[in-house]
């Protein structure tokens, strides 16, 4: 066995492995030398973020199906807990976005300072777990990673965070880290209840397992009545929705990226969340169709309520993380809604929005961060002509604004232009009004534009620097790949249809 | 051999390691003062000795003793490692505090390795008053151990409280005895479930008397509502032996509540889908109760004791579940006890290093713990998350497994509940790692220098600089000594290797459950 | 011979009393002494339910009698080290009554 | 000619090219720009004369059964949504159609762009962003080129897209003015109002054909597979998006505001251009408004309403640029009328003529404001002595627009008339001549004031003297120019095979020349008056408006005001839509995470530190407790079991 060969086999386990390896090894670095710290955390997001392309591109259109399977045998019977491991059409464009964003959270996590080994320790860690949660194909470890995702959030947002003060009201960084952390573990609460019903029916079939294969296999031959499904589906749908942003639970979301330092807001809004439509996919929809088909009217519903209510709440923010945080919900509600439609185009975009929405929200907490980090403020109504001193910056974020609000050319729009046409086919109504949502989108995006980057120069923010190199490699690469996914998506697009296709095959 | 050797043979152990607790109080006799240190590395030895011996000599074997008093088989046999293993850390933890705290050391080790064995005799007992008398043997060294600060008010008012409370169960448990006996005629496990399930016997009267026997068991175990004396008890006693009463007390309890209820309820088809529901309502309000009260504590040795009323109805909820052919619940029961003690071992082994240098057992306490002494909040962050039953560490693989087998025994509402609760655990535990990580080190708070907690801020737009708590050599800590740092450390690596590679444990587990609860 | 359940009915009243004086009484001492009487109506119930047995041909081992000869010896006991602990109480805090020991609540 | 998608593809490679690699470069980018586009104009007429040469079925040519068009057709596999093969999958092209419609849109595009890229060199000169300015403008290029082309609904709303954002980049492209930042916004905002319709359209239309393709579309629109209803449904949603890009009512209100951005950039993408998407748009989906047949009757409506309303404005408007502004959206309306009146090649006709004039017409604005810096034409007058070129050429530009004869205006805008005058009711070729009246008065009213009147120089704020456009600026103003004069003659049938454009660019049947007389001369007769009123009022001052402003002061109010389109949009912004924002945010905070989420968990919270005083501390309750339980497990024993 040659190595490519062995590489190949071992690919999954690796890209799981190696943050989490990287994790524990990171805690030997030198606490007298912080960037050491750092420097390693790099080196460790370059090997996922190379598997990550390595199992992207590894993986077969053609073919379709579960790639690169891998089981470790864990538990046995009663339990029957196996680390298997195989990604789809779905699963691969995600394990690509998480390695993208994770390598980019790592190197503008440079600013970081105070107890950095601490810091790239968790994040490698949340890295780690969302991995996991895209590669495995048992109940069970889907879980552990999903708890693991979530794990690290509280200390990342809890101890690198900062608090505001809004004159009205105020959020502490305990505040946000302390309700993103309980409102996560309260979805996985439903998470779980879920998934021990699917056991005990699995068990009552004969065949306790935790294995997802074998369990939507079941789900097919009709071992899981209408009426189980229907009371389970919704707690994987609110349970897992909760970390997609499903209003009303999102306020965890706008809320934790105000607290949360730069990078850990790139992976909560550009991974974390998705995990969450990732779970309503998986598990949601995979191991019970029939309670899917039968509840997705209210998700689509709901998803209607995020588009339209996250663009509107996110029009009257003062600051820029919530403006971003609000238009992620808002954003999310078009993942949620194309999930929803059940339509092979509606979910394929629900899931190029995933990797859309995950790189363009990435990058504009990217350059917040570096606003933050210089101006110590990110108040819109106070900032303005940042233009003059960060030209770089605002280039960056007017492509990054540009995308969020749909504009073709950039990834945003094919990814939205397919939610649309999917739900315009099942739920007319409901796509006739997520459409004007894109509209509401340029209003405050380009408010915010017009406020903060372009006016006058304030003598204020004279002082400011533009990005460091790091910043604006990353920021360009993240432009880059917004406009490679605009103007030819079909290298993304064929993978996803081909998982796309088989998931929607039982509806 | 006769019978009677056989079975005198068959307890080499247990004779074994009451000589040996015999022998360190003989040698706190003679021992001048300064090399009382001594004698819990002899216990140590002792009990590091005594597990191996057991293991080789009694792997594989199943016997009934004295007419089935007594059961020497894989199931005792897994409890009498775990409950040795348990002694050496907890007297590797107590060491130091000992040392610094407490007086006559050499009666501390000798009474707490009279206490092991009484519950390596609980993990055998076949029979109730057998059952009773370890159960005793335990109960006394407890409060014994609990009123072992002797100039401290608190450990005196919490050994009072325990012992009253203690005896009054015991008379309440004896009574219930007295009712199963007048009865059935016997005392044994099996004999109560055949009781049980002739209609011609079972009464009232019998009935009555089990319940008061739940309730005895229930009061050890700390359910609800038989848990009142466990926080003034947890708070009140010397630190490790809080974490004694916590860990291995209650895992004695547990494991004999499993035998007499896996031997003695479950077999009663009749009957037992009533005490189901018994135990699960017990296990409702234990999760609820212990939970929601720790929301409010403020001592962290309060905190815990709350914390384990949550975790017994975890418990409860497992033992609700058992079944005839349903040992994955007892599996999961076992798993949970063992898990559970890696991860408060951690706990407190640090929360001991804590007191040991500053003498502090509040929350607030822990302010700036991060900066302070990194090790110690990480051993106490992640076994906190553990409890919480978050992954990759025990605590979440030891509640998958146990909330499962709830699940599969038929009562998903209250694995439901398990979870809920777990979410509100969560909270309180993330209380405390907002003191050590996110609190500034108190004195240090909030100075110009952007150090401490954000500034008070004036403009109406937000503007905040990271906590920062410096790191001055007065708040610092030292590292805990070799002996703590031992423990911390094996419990760290218990903790995620359970929570990470639970197979060949689970397969020894699975061995000993299948003794009490046969096929799956 | 008398019906078993008379016995069970003073052993009842007696546990009941004992129960009573836990409730009732201030002083850890008298505490300690309702228990006690609880006990012994453990040790009645036991007894009646020996000759009881016996009565049905269902007596073995003594049982009953050793059962309670046990309880007495462990009560015994237990009531000694309660009294020691009580002592220690009344040296540390000049009082023995319960409704002055609670430094520790809630 | 397949390799037509060079023409945008030029222009596309130079954006990166100047925004990378431009300050640096000698001309900072703009030569790169210039080329593409210079390119793009030469390959105009490579694939123009290749179409016209080209054989019926051989290179994806046919005549389309629609429209009645000799098309070509060419694509490549863009995305594939869905999993090929299955049903409901759907595959996107990048593709081009290449028929008149398409050619005429690229030669005009491709030569105004030239031209007004060329001015800009002149006129922006010294700019600090000047290599942004010249990106921007290869971006516009580009995309308006690939608008022209696309060949499928989804490729034209992409394109539609990017212009619109070359628009508002353009717009506010001195965006330290807080005016050109609003008018940017508002712009994006409006127009995009209207691309919700538009996109809703498209999916529409999708939703009913099962495919993006415009060919595809139309055939059914053609053989009534898409039946009346949706066919209006669909016609009326796209015109929302043409309505937005062509600034008509009531979404007009972002074209004057847009005078913000430099004058080239006005010339160019609103007048000449980008604001023609609309009228594009219609043209080439008007298979699917024949098939509705009501969709054209509101397209005519809007068009004589948005016409009217506009030169009204126009009339009394005092700043240059919204004056051409105005009368942008005026003539706008009048290609919505033509098209609505079945006047298929009079409106693309009056499209072109239009749009040189138009963009003369700025540029010769621009050359006026880059030499006085002044926009108030109350403070302009007599600059036909220093400027005479400008004069000269802006009056060509007037003159043509307010419909003088054998200018190019003349011809296209009698075109229109004659198409509504036989299609449509009477009252429309009444108000329609009506707005050929005001349009002649105010474009005569500005060219006299700014050129003839008297010199006011009161209000020239700069030192230097007034001069004439410089050559960059010039030249391109006297090939405009020529144009304008000239480009009526297209539409005559000459001696040969020509004609006429009606032979070339027409919908379903050949359209020859044709001149309804009595119209030609009424309005001929209305311009005349006109100008010569216009004389009289503003040169010789022989007339004062005195008595006529005091008489209809309240109307003029309105009017001034822009019918209060501007205010009743502000007041939906202000007390609408942000009160509903600001309103949603505060429920979310106050009641949704305050009340929802806070809110349990502080019951939660009070529950665990009311529950804990249960722990009382007193042995006997610890012991009650206890009991109670006892008594509990018995009394549910004794119910279960009883």
């Amino acid at each position: 066995m040659d190595f490519f060969t062995a590489i190949e086999q071992s690919a999954l386990f690796l890209i799981v492995l190696a943050p989490i390896a990287g994790a524990l090894l990171t805690m030997f670095t030198s606490r007298e030398r912080p960037q050491d710290a750092w420097h390693f955390a790099i080196l460790v997001s370059a090997i996922t973020l190379a598997l990550s392309i390595f199992i992207f591109v590894q993986y077969d259109f053609r073919a379709g199906g579960y790639q690169l399977t891998h089981i470790f045998r864990w538990l046995g019977y009663p339990l029957d807990i196996n680390l298997s491991l195989g990604v789809d059409g779905i699963a691969a464009p995600l394990v690509l976005l998480n390695g993208i964003i994770l390598f980019g959270g790592v190197l503008v996590a440079q600013t970081i300072k105070r107890r950095s080994r601490d810091f790239f320790v968790l994040l490698l860690a949340l890295g780690g777990g969302v991995f996991g949660v895209f590669v495995v194909r048992d109940l069970f470890f889907l879980f552990f990673f999903y708890e693991l995702a979530v794990l690290p959030m509280y200390l990342l947002i809890g101890v690198w965070g900062s608090s505001t003060d809004f004159g009205t009201f105020r959020r502490t960084k305990e505040y946000g880290a302390m309700k993103l952390m309980l409102f996560l573990v309260a979805g996985s609460v439903l998470i779980w209840v879920g998934i021990l019903a699917l056991y005990v029916q699995a068990w009552k079939a004969g065949a306790p397992t935790f294995d997802m294969s074998t369990l939507a296999e079941m789900a097919q031959r009709g071992d899981f009545s209408e009426g189980l499904q229907r009371w389970v589906f919704p707690l994987f749908m609110i349970g897992f929705g909760v970390l997609a942003g499903l209003w009303p639970f999102h306020t965890w979301s706008p809320d934790g990226h105000v607290a949360a330092p730069t990078a850990v807001s790139m992976l909560h809004a550009g991974v974390l969340m998705k995990l969450g439509a990732y779970g309503i996919i998986r598990v949601g929809m995979e191991l019970t169709p029939a309670g899917a088909e039968a509840w997705m009217p209210v998700l689509i519903g709901l998803g209607t309520v995020n588009v339209l209510y996250g663009a509107f709440s996110a029009m009257s923010q003062g600051d820029l993380k919530y403006v971003i945080g609000y238009s992620s919900v808002s954003h999310m509600g078009y993942v949620i809604m194309g999930i929803a439609t059940l339509h092979p185009i509606g979910v394929g975009g629900a899931v190029l929005q995933m990797f859309s929405h995950g790189i363009m929200t990435a990058l504009m907490f990217v350059l917040v961060g570096a606003i933050y980090d210089r101006a110590h403020i990110r108040d819109i109504n106070v900032l303005n002509g940042l233009v003059k001193r960060m030209g770089a910056a605002t280039f960056f974020f007017a492509i990054a604004g540009l995308a969020s609000l749909g504009l073709p050319g950039l990834s945003g729009f094919v990814a939205e232009f397919m939610v649309f046409t999917g739900a315009f086919k099942e739920y007319l109504p409901l796509a006739v009004l997520a459409v004007a949502g894109a509209a509401v989108t340029a209003v405050y995006i380009l408010r915010l534009l017009a406020r903060s980057f372009f006016g006058e120069a304030d003598p204020r923010w004279a002082h400011l620097t533009d990005l460091s190199p790091v910043e604006k490699g990353v920021a360009g690469a993240f432009v880059l790949i917004l406009i490679a996914v605009g103007v030819w998506p079909e290298p993304l697009l064929r993978v996803i249809n081909t998982g796309v296709a088989s998931l929607l095959k039982v509806f | 051999m006769s019978t009677v050797t056989e079975n005198l043979y068959l307890l080499t152990p247990e004779f074994l390691l009451a000589a040996l607790a015999l022998l360190v109080f003989a040698l706190d006799l003679v021992l001048p003062e300064s090399r009382k240190t001594w004698l819990a590395w002899i216990g140590m030895a002792g009990l590091t000795a005594l597990a191996i011996f057991s293991v080789r000599m009694l792997a594989g074997r199943t016997e009934s003793l004295y007419g089935g008093l007594l059961a020497v088989d894989q199931f005792s046999l897994f409890f009498k490692v775990f409950f040795m293993g348990l002694g050496v850390f907890i007297i590797l933890s107590s060491v130091d505090f000992v040392k610094q705290h407490l007086s006559h050391p050499g009666e501390f080790y000798g009474i707490l390795l009279f206490s092991i064995l009484g519950m390596n005799m609980m993990a055998q007992a076949r029979e109730l008053v057998t059952a009773y008398i370890a159960l005793e043997l335990l109960s006394f060294s407890l409060y014994v151990l609990t009123a072992y600060a002797r100039g401290n008010p608190k450990s005196n008012e919490a050994a009072l409280k325990y012992i009253i409370i203690g005896a009054f169960s015991t008379a309440v448990l004896l009574y219930g005895i007295s009712m199963i006996y007048s009865v059935a005629g016997s005392t044994h496990f099996d004999a109560l479930a055949e009781t049980l399930s002739s209609p011609g016997q079972a009464g009232p009267v019998l009935w009555v008397g089990v319940a008061f026997l739940v309730a005895g068991l229930g009061f050890k175990l700390a359910a609800v509502p038989f848990h009142m004396w466990a926080p003034d008890v947890y708070e009140g006693a010397p630190l490790p032996v809080t974490a004694y009463l916590a860990i291995a007390s209650k895992a004695g309890a547990a494991a004999l509540a499993l035998r007499l209820i896996s031997e003695g309820l479950v077999p009663a088809r009749e009957v037992w889908p009533h005490w189901q529901i018994i135990l699960a309502a017990l296990a409702a309000a234990s999760m609820l109760v212990g939970n929601l009260v720790a929301l409010a504590q403020r001592n962290l040795k309060r905190l815990m004791a709350y914390s384990s009323i949550g975790h017994v109805g975890y418990l409860l909820a497992g033992m609700a579940a058992l079944n005839i052919g349903g040992g994955m619940a007892a599996n999961g029961i076992i798993f949970y006890l063992v898990g559970y003690a890696a991860t408060s071992l951690v706990v407190f082994a640090a929360l001991i290093s804590f007191f040991n240098q500053t003498g502090q057992e509040e929350i607030a306490d822990l302010a700036g713990l991060a900066d302070r002494q990194p090790l110690l909040a990480a051993a106490i962050a992640i076994g906190l998350f553990s409890l919480a039953g978050l992954p990759i560490f025990a605590g979440f693989t030891i509640k998958f497994y146990l909330f499962a087998a709830v699940a599969q025994g038929g009562f998903l509402w209250l694995a439901g509940l398990a979870i809920f609760s777990s979410l509100i655990s969560l909270y309180y535990y993330l209380q405390v790692i907002r003191q050590m990580y996110i609190q500034p080190v108190p004195g240090t708070a909030p100075d110009a220098s952007g150090h401490g907690e954000e500034p008070s801020h004036t403009a109406s737009h937000g503007q905040a600089v990271a906590g920062h708590a410096s790191e001055t050599a007065a708040a610092a800590l030292r590292t805990p000594t070799g002996m703590l740092l031992a423990v911390v450390v094996a419990g760290l690596v218990a903790v995620l290797a359970l929570g990470v590679y639970p197979g060949p444990l689970l397969e020894a587990i699975e061995r000993a459950s299948q003794v009490i609860l046969p096929g799956i | 011979m008398a019906p078993l359940v008379y016995f069970q009915i003073l052993s009842a009243a007696l546990f009941v009393i004992g129960l009573y004086g836990v409730l009732a009484r201030r002083s850890a001492v008298l505490v300690v002494m309702s228990i006690e009487l609880m006990l012994n109506a453990v040790n009645i119930n036991l007894i009646a339910a020996a000759s009881h047995l016996e009565g049905q041909g269902r007596f073995l081992n003594f049982d009953g009698h050793i059962i309670a000869i046990f309880v007495i010896t462990i009560a015994a006991a237990e009531i000694g080290l309660a009294l020691a602990i009580i002592l220690r109480m009344y040296r540390n805090r000049a009082t023995v009554d319960v409704d002055e020991i609670n430094l520790m609540k809630w | 000619m397949e390799w037509a998608w060079l023409i945008p593809v030029f222009s596309f490679v130079a954006f990166p090219l100047i925004v990378l690699f431009g300050k640096p470069l000698p001309g900072k980018g703009a030569p790169i720009a210039i080329l593409a586009i210079g390119g793009g104009f030469v390959l105009f007429w490579v694939a123009l004369l290749g179409y016209l040469n080209v054989v019926p079925g051989v290179n994806n040519c046919f005549t389309s059964s629609a429209t009645g068009v000799f098309t070509c057709d060419y694509r490549i596999s863009w995305f594939h949504a869905g999993l090929p093969g299955l049903e409901d999958s759907v595959e996107l092209a990048w593709g081009m159609i290449i028929d008149p419609l398409a050619l005429v849109m690229l030669g005009m595009v491709t030569f105004v762009a030239l031209m007004v890229q060329i001015y800009s060199l002149g006129y922006m000169k010294g700019d600090p962003r000047f290599s942004w300015y010249y990106a921007y403008h290869a971006l516009f290029a580009a995309a308006m080129l690939t608008l022209a082309l696309a060949d499928n609904f989804l490729l034209l709303y992409v394109a539609w897209e990017l212009v619109g954002v070359c628009s508002y980049l353009l717009i506010g492209f001195w965006y330290e003015r807080p005016a050109a930042r609003n008018a940017a916004k508002k712009a994006f905002i409006v127009t995009r109002l209207g691309d919700v319709g538009m996109l809703l359209g498209i999916l529409l239309l999708w939703r009913e054909v099962g495919s993006f393709s415009m060919l595809d579309a139309f055939e059914a629109a053609h053989n009534g597979v898409l039946n009346q209803g949706a066919a209006t449904a669909a016609g009326l949603l796209l015109f929302l998006g043409a309505m937005g890009k062509s600034a008509q009512f009531p979404f007009h209100v972002w074209l004057p505001d847009a005078m913000e951005g430099p004058t080239p950039v006005s010339a160019l993408i609103h007048a000449a251009t980008m604001v023609a998407a609309g009228v594009y748009l219609v043209a080439r989906a008007y298979p699917i408004f024949m098939a509705s047949g009501d969709a054209l009757l509101v397209v005519a409506v809007i068009g004589l309403i948005t016409a009217l309303l506009a030169s009204t404005i126009a009339l009394a408007s005092t700043d240059l640029k919204r004056i051409l502004a105005y009368s942008t959206i005026s003539h706008l309306g009048l290609m919505m009328l033509s098209l609505g009146a079945l006047g298929y090649t009079a409106a693309l006709f009056h499209l072109m003529a239009h749009g040189f004039s138009k963009a003369l017409l700025f540029l010769g604005a621009g050359s006026v404001l880059h030499s006085t810096e002044e926009q108030d034409i109350r403070n302009m007058g007599g600059l036909r002595k220093p400027m005479p070129l400008t004069a000269f050429l802006f009056s060509l530009g007037a003159l043509s627009l307010g419909g003088i004869p054998i200018l190019a205006g003349f011809w296209s805008k009698d075109e229109v008339l004659s198409a509504v005058s036989h299609n449509m009711n009477p009252i429309f070729i009444v108000l329609a001549l009506f707005t050929a009246l005001l349009s002649a008065l105010y474009m005569a009213r500005a060219m006299f004031v700014v050129f003839f009147g008297p010199a006011r120089t009161h209000g020239h704020r700069h030192s230097h003297p007034i001069h004439d456009a410089q050559l960059s600026m010039a030249a391109p103003m006297l090939l405009l120019g020529v144009l304008a004069a000239g480009f009526g003659l297209i539409s005559f049938n000459w001696p040969g095979s020509y004609q006429g454009i009606g032979s070339f660019l027409f919908f379903k049947e050949h359209e020859g020349f044709h001149i309804t007389w009595w119209i030609a001369i009424v309005s001929t007769l209305l311009a005349l008056a006109a100008f010569f009123a216009a004389y009289l009022v503003y040169v010789r001052q022989r007339i004062s408006l005195e008595g006529a402003r005091t008489a209809f002061a309240p109307l003029i109010r309105v009017v001034e005001n822009k019918y209060y389109m501007d205010h009743l949009y502000q007041w939906l912004v202000d007390r609408v839509v942000l009160v509903a924002s600001a309103a949603i945010a505060l429920v979310d905070r106050a009641v949704v995470n305050d009340v929802g989420v806070n809110g349990p968990a502080e019951v939660v919270g009070r529950v665990g530190i009311a529950m804990r005083r249960h722990v009382t501390g007193h042995l006997y309750s610890y012991a009650l407790v206890m009991t109670l339980g006892l008594i509990g497990l018995a009394i549910f024993w004794w119910l279960r079991a009883g």
